[in-house]
């Protein structure tokens, strides 16, 4: 296999509570708790989980756009929690990302030309006319017409913004592409036109995603690895089929199970978990799933699993599986 | 929301020091001999330069600010304001002569800033964009363009110089003579229409409500006004959200729909704006009182400030502002309170 | 922007709005024309007589008044006082018409200068958070405590007479509003995702505040900021009503309503027998007023995003 | 299966008078629901499948209006009824699920109060009945100790307890028909999942009527017995569940059912359906699917085609039903 072009090694993500009096911390949303993972160099890997599981805050904590409390996060070689915030800002060329809401993630008072141009502007990339003649060319490759771009974002629909916010990643020339839900919020029919397009410009430009998303057709169709997170923690990694075909932790079993078909004749034993999300402000001891989990045994309240290998290449962190170590 | 509370309590120190040390600063802008005035009760003193510049080594008014602020905040929290010039006794004194007059005429005047400007809100709001709506927007917009020291003068034309009906003055003579000289009458409270109806004095009742009629007027229409134009836009934003068409779709009758699932949430924001509101008032009780010479504290400030009485000029901001202060905390307190989402944290 | 003027032009309450302040507008320029300075200090509203008492509209000016102007070398261009005299002689009608160039004056100089204190204030209480943050607010809290007219009263009090002063009262009492509405729009503009991703493009923290967040957040402060310039020329009016705003004899507006303070009852039996001495002044006052009101009034609707969304 | 008609929508068609012309949400739609069956009403954003869910309740905010066409509940046409009578139907004979449970609740009542309501509206029950009965309700639902619950404000309870609520709201006069739009768009898979099993068996325990408002077809798939497909603001295709997921015959239903991504079956690239959803003020001429039509022809372009039977029980409304036909069975949809 290819080599690891993003290696994330123990990420803590730990975000305060303030309550009281005087502001006190007196406690911590573990939004992100110990997650490790690697990302190969022309991969898809898909992050799926439900909301409030922390699968943004590993991308925005990955790009250092929250600082990470804890743990390193290896790009291309280089560590790059320890850089200096100068040099931070040169490396988020090779990484960028897409946001879930088209809406929001354009700044409805700048042109889309200037939206575009301005990460090239603050690298010093191309000069002025270049720049724009470059613009041109993304708006044409992501199918909207370049003739477009002295308009504002509010004069798009839904899904022309979101091939806007996919020309601003790519007019960096990035090597990695983290994909925040960026097709949750659009129309079904939207929603493959914008699939397909990742997936041809992953080919064309031999990107590698993080393609984060809760619908697990979805993140089936696209990844090539998918990671599960539950809870601030990866519950299970694993290639795709192996993922989907052999689904070892009850979390992940009971997810699969839970997405509706578009089949009426799809039948299938539905797994229906008891209760909600605890939250992440006060996870359950042990392993985070246990009072949701219907395979749940005596060790589960008491031990956290570790992610173990079980089989090559796919890892799961349940006590079920501890006897094959 | 106890810590809440408490967070506020313990911030209220901090922004009194900031009050009066904001007081002290202006103070400061005075000379030396000017700030002197504010302490000497026999303006020929200050006549001379030799028995000037004596007192103000006796008071210590040359000393460096910060010493300088210590002394005369030590004397505030002793009541000690100096002497009115305006009302040719101590400040403090004056004040609480003048408060009740100031109180009642407040008083009053929440009750039409509550009713007329929360009712009309609703009523525009529930008409929406109609004729109802227009012209209670236009009536609220040209009201609030209208300065009280303008409106305060047509009011008074209108119903005392033409009419006849409402005059200035606080009591008409005969009443002042039973209210303040008389014997047959107690002040329990110096509030002049409730101390009347526990003497059980009707005539004096309402003459007092016939001095405030007009002046109530003038203080309180521009709140409502505005009163009027914040309930109204919460009410729509209200009336738009999914919980009331849930509402409808119970079949529950507008009425309640709009009076109850409505009005309780517009309502909650529209408290801490009227609160603000009524706290705000203060400031046209300077202009509502000199029109009408109604005699309560903001006519003593205005009279002093005229005559460049320090004194009672520092004194009487040092009042508002303690007051405007602890009215905003109780406002930000109750917000706290009705409000479930903020209750419960 | 189009769609701002657009909406601007297509509503009646604003259409009034602007037509009222072009009308002042021409007022203010055409001052000299319209009524030309008796002497050389232009602010200075001429006397027609040493009456006491109001004289009605159409009074001519007096002889001997006349002959002081000659005297002084001046030309006397206009012997009538249209709107009649205030107390004391001064000339209604010419202080209304330099009073409009006052209430320019001390409406933009006061909300520009409040403006740019408290834009500066909020921002930076916003972009750097923390104690900062608290730190300002609290000061801002400090300053709110005082009711605004008090406020400005004590400080005129303590400055001394002039309209330098009063702005100098407006301004240090003023600035809190803006403060407080740039804090909360660029916190909240800082949470949106256009920000967070200028960040991802590694866009410098400058161009940031310059290019996305400042340009969408002045906006409320603008409208804040019309509305504003009709309640300073008010209160500034009302310090002059209070005498202890603008200098005796200038001109301005609200110094000409409170030479009518002792007349306004009129004589026992004339009730409202001198009705000019206020009519003319509080007509001005609430017009110009009213058209900021009615202008700032009409921006909110269009610009608040919650209206927005009638569509 | 004898089928008993509960409720006709003919020809409806409600408007939106706005300021920049008018929006045409709802031009023509006909459905019926029959008694205790699941009629799904699928369709993207701005199709109009809410506002015709708020046209049957006469709930439309302003600027919108019902302008033309039959609402059939029971034999009477709720359109012609008063506003006093149709309150009476309002919650007792058809209630209503949204979205966003927590837009939905009213933030200042508690839940007790807000379920209590409707009974004391139309079972003229008093306070402590109607709060007993609350706490039966949420105990239905599956809400753990609802006789705290009944006292605890909206914003204390999670998502999928909120919706919880919202349905034992929805149910607490036992009502004929039942209209749900989005009701698990907002929340997580594992809870959509808790949901939609709850609903199914509530609905065959009150022998209630659903009209299922969604976007997505897998939900549909689970739930409905039969669909109605909108597209700008008609009614574009009409059948039983398998023959939509089967044997769909308007473009649109085909090109949707090819465009998602599905867990079942393995798909090489997604069918993606080309141009934009159609802005509602400003649809395009003839049929209002033709510029992203693949089938389109210049008659598509000028004449609207009507919504015409072309099996027993599969109404369709397209020119090219036969090119259609053709299409699917070559077996471009997969995993059949």
């Amino acid at each position: 296999m290819a080599k690891p072009l993003l290696q994330v090694r123990h990420l803590v993500k730990y975000f305060p509570i303030k309550k009281g009096v005087f502001r006190r911390t007196v406690g911590w949303v573990k939004a992100v708790d110990d997650v490790s993972f690697d990302v190969y160099e022309g991969e898809t890997l898909g992050l799926v989980g439900e909301s409030g599981c922390g699968k943004t805050t590993t991308a925005l904590t990955i790009l250092r756009l929250e600082e990470p409390t804890k743990g390193q996060v290896i790009f291309d070689g280089k560590d790059i929690t320890k850089l200096k915030r100068r040099d931070m800002r040169k490396m988020r060329k090779g990484m960028q990302i897409i946001f879930q809401d088209p809406y929001s993630s354009l700044d409805p008072r700048m042109k889309v030309k200037d939206i575009i141009a301005e990460g090239m502007l603050s690298h010093n990339m191309l000069n002025g006319h270049e720049r724009y003649k470059r613009v041109g060319e993304l708006l044409e490759r992501v199918g909207i017409p370049p003739k477009y771009m002295d308009r504002f974002p509010h004069e798009f629909s839904g899904g022309q913004r979101q091939r806007v916010g996919i020309a601003r990643a790519l007019a960096l020339e990035p090597k990695i592409i983290m994909c925040d839900e960026a097709v949750s919020a659009l129309d079904v029919s939207i929603r493959s036109q914008i699939i397909n397009l990742l997936k041809d410009l992953q080919n064309e430009f031999k990107l590698t995603y993080l393609f984060i998303a809760h619908d697990l057709s979805v993140i089936k169709y696209i990844s090539d690895r998918v990671a599960v997170m539950y809870l601030g923690k990866i519950v299970e990694i694993a290639d795709k089929k192996s993922l989907f075909d052999e689904p070892l932790h009850p979390y992940t079993q009971a997810l699969i199970s839970a997405v509706p078909v578009p089949n009426p004749d799809y039948k299938k034993k539905r797994i229906v978990l008891q209760g909600d999300v605890p939250s992440p402000a006060d996870p359950p001891k042990g392993c985070r799933f246990h009072p949701r989990c219907f395979k749940a045994m005596d060790i589960c309240s008491n031990v956290e699993p570790k992610l173990v290998e079980v089989k090559p290449g796919h890892f799961v962190a349940c006590h079920l599986y501890d006897s094959k170590e | 929301m106890v810590a809440y509370i408490i967070r506020r309590l313990l911030l209220l120190p901090v922004i009194l020091f900031g009050v009066t040390f904001l007081i002290y600063c202006m103070f400061s802008l005075l000379s030396p001999e000017e700030r002197l005035a504010t302490y000497v009760n026999n303006p020929n003193i200050l006549k001379s330069t030799q028995a000037s510049q004596r007192l103000i080594k006796k008071f210590h008014l040359d000393d460096p600010f910060p010493l300088g602020y210590i002394r005369w905040a030590d004397k505030i929290i002793r009541f000690n304001l100096g002497w009115s010039k305006a009302a040719n006794q101590p400040v403090w004194d004056a004040i609480c002569q003048r408060f009740p007059a100031t109180l009642e005429l407040v008083m009053y005047s929440i009750i039409p800033v509550i009713l007329v400007g929360i009712w009309l809100g609703v009523i525009s709001a529930v008409h929406h964009n109609d004729i109802v709506d227009q012209s209670i927007r236009v009536i609220a917009i040209v009201g609030w363009s209208l300065p009280t020291f303008i409106f305060g003068l047509f009011v008074l034309f209108v119903f005392y110089g033409i009419l006849g009906w409402l005059p200035p003055g606080r009591l008409s003579t005969w009443a002042q003579d039973i209210v303040y000289t008389g014997t047959k009458f107690h002040n329990y409270t110096h509030l002049v229409t409730i101390d009347a109806l526990l003497n059980g004095n009707i005539p004096i009742f309402l003459d007092a409500l016939r001095h405030l009629v007009a002046p109530i007027i003038t203080l309180s229409y521009i709140s409502w006004a505005f009163l009027l134009r914040i309930t109204r836009s919460s009410m729509l934003d209200t009336l738009r959200k999914d919980y009331i068409r849930t509402a409808r779709s119970k079949g529950v009758d507008e009425h309640t729909v709009v009076h109850k699932h409505a009005e309780k949430n517009a309502l909650i924001p529209v408290v801490t704006i009227a609160g603000m509101m009524i706290v705000g008032m203060l400031g046209g009780v300077v202009i509502t009182e000199t029109v009408f010479t109604y005699p309560g504290v903001g006519f003593w400030a205005a009279t002093a400030a005229q005559q460049l009485d320090y004194g009672s000029v520092l004194g009487f901001a040092l009042l508002f502002a303690s007051i405007m202060v602890i009215g905003n905390l109780i406002v930000d307190v109750s917000y706290a309170l009705i409000d479930p989402r903020v209750r419960l944290e | 922007m189009k769609r701002i003027l657009k909406k601007l032009f297509s509503n009646v309450s604003s259409l009034v709005g602007i037509i009222l302040l072009l009308f002042f507008v021409a007022i203010a320029i055409f001052a000299p024309i319209i009524a030309p300075p008796l002497s050389d200090d232009p602010y200075q509203v001429p006397r027609m007589s040493w009456d006491e008492d109001p004289q009605p509209p159409g009074f001519p000016m007096s002889d001997n008044m006349k002959e002081i102007y000659q005297y002084m070398g001046k030309k006397v261009k206009w012997t009538k006082a249209i709107f009649g005299t205030a107390q004391g002689g001064y000339d209604i009608f010419y202080g209304v018409i330099w009073g409009t160039r006052t209430a320019f004056k001390v409406g933009i100089i006061t909300v520009v200068a409040a403006m740019l204190i408290g834009v500066f204030i909020g921002s930076v209480s916003a972009y750097f958070g923390g104690w900062l943050d608290e730190t300002l607010m609290r000061i801002t809290d400090i300053f709110l405590s005082f009711p605004f007219l008090v406020a400005a009263m004590v400080l005129t009090t303590i400055l001394g007479r002039g309209l330098d002063k009063v702005m100098i009262a407006l301004i240090t009492f003023g600035w809190m509003g803006y403060a407080r509405v740039i804090r909360g729009s660029i916190l909240s503009a800082k949470e949106e995702t256009y920000v967070m991703a200028a960040k991802a493009l590694g866009v410098r923290d400058g161009r940031v505040i310059w290019r996305h967040l400042l340009p969408n957040t002045i906006f409320p402060v603008l409208v804040q900021a019309s509305m504003n310039i009709g309640s300073m020329v008010v209160t500034a009016a009302a310090l002059s009503f209070l005498g202890v705003g603008a200098p005796l004899g200038y001109a301005d507006w609200g110094q000409m309503v409170s030479f009518a303070r002792n007349w306004i009852i009129g004589k026992p039996g004339h009730a409202g027998q001198y009705w000019y001495t206020v009519f003319y002044p509080g007509l001005f006052i609430v017009l110009f007023v009213l058209a900021w009101n009615l202008i700032g009034d009409t921006l909110r609707d269009i610009l608040d995003p919650r209206l927005r969304g009638e569509l | 299966m004898a089928k008993e008609k509960l409720l006709e929508v003919k020809d409806l068609k409600t408007y939106f008078f706005t300021e920049d012309g008018v929006v045409k949400a709802v031009d023509g739609v006909d459905f019926e629901v029959y008694k205790g069956e699941t009629l799904g009403l699928v369709g993207e954003s701005g199709c109009g499948k809410s506002v015709t869910a708020f046209s049957i309740m006469r709930l439309l905010d302003y600027p919108g209006k019902t302008v033309g066409g039959k609402v059939i509940f029971k034999g009477e046409d709720l359109l012609k009824k008063s506003e006093e009578e149709m309150r009476k139907i309002r919650g007792k004979e058809i209630a209503m699920i949204f979205q966003e449970p927590m837009t939905a609740l009213n933030p200042v009542f508690t839940i007790g109060y807000q379920i209590s309501e409707a009974l004391k509206i139309h079972l003229h029950m008093n306070d402590k009945e109607a709060m007993e009965k609350s706490v039966e309700l949420l105990k239905k639902v599956g809400i753990p100790i609802p006789e705290q619950r009944v006292h605890e404000y909206p914003h204390q309870l999670s998502g999928g307890m909120r919706q919880r609520a919202m349905i034992a709201m929805a149910m607490s006069c036992n009502p004929t028909l039942l209209i749900a739009d989005e009701p698990t768009t907002a929340l997580d898979v594992t809870i959509q999942a808790q949901i939609l099993e709850l609903m199914k068996s509530l609905l065959q325990e009150f022998n209630a009527s659903l009209i299922m408002i969604t976007h997505d077809l897998g939900v549909i798939a689970e739930i409905a017995d039969r669909v109605a497909v909108m597209y700008a603001g008609k009614v574009v295709e009409y059948t039983d569940i398998r023959t939509i997921f089967h044997n769909p015959l308007h473009p649109y239903t085909f090109g949707l059912l090819t465009s998602i991504p599905r867990l079942d079956v393995e798909l090489r690239r997604l069918n993606a359906i080309p141009g934009f959803v159609p802005d509602p003020l400003h649809f395009p001429k003839g049929c209002k699917f033709n510029p992203r039509c693949r089938f389109a022809t210049d008659r598509c372009r000028e004449e609207e085609p009507p919504l015409v039977k072309v099996e027993e029980g599969h109404l369709v409304r397209c020119w090219h039903v036969d090119r259609v036909k053709e299409e699917v069975k070559k077996g471009l949809l997969v995993g059949v």
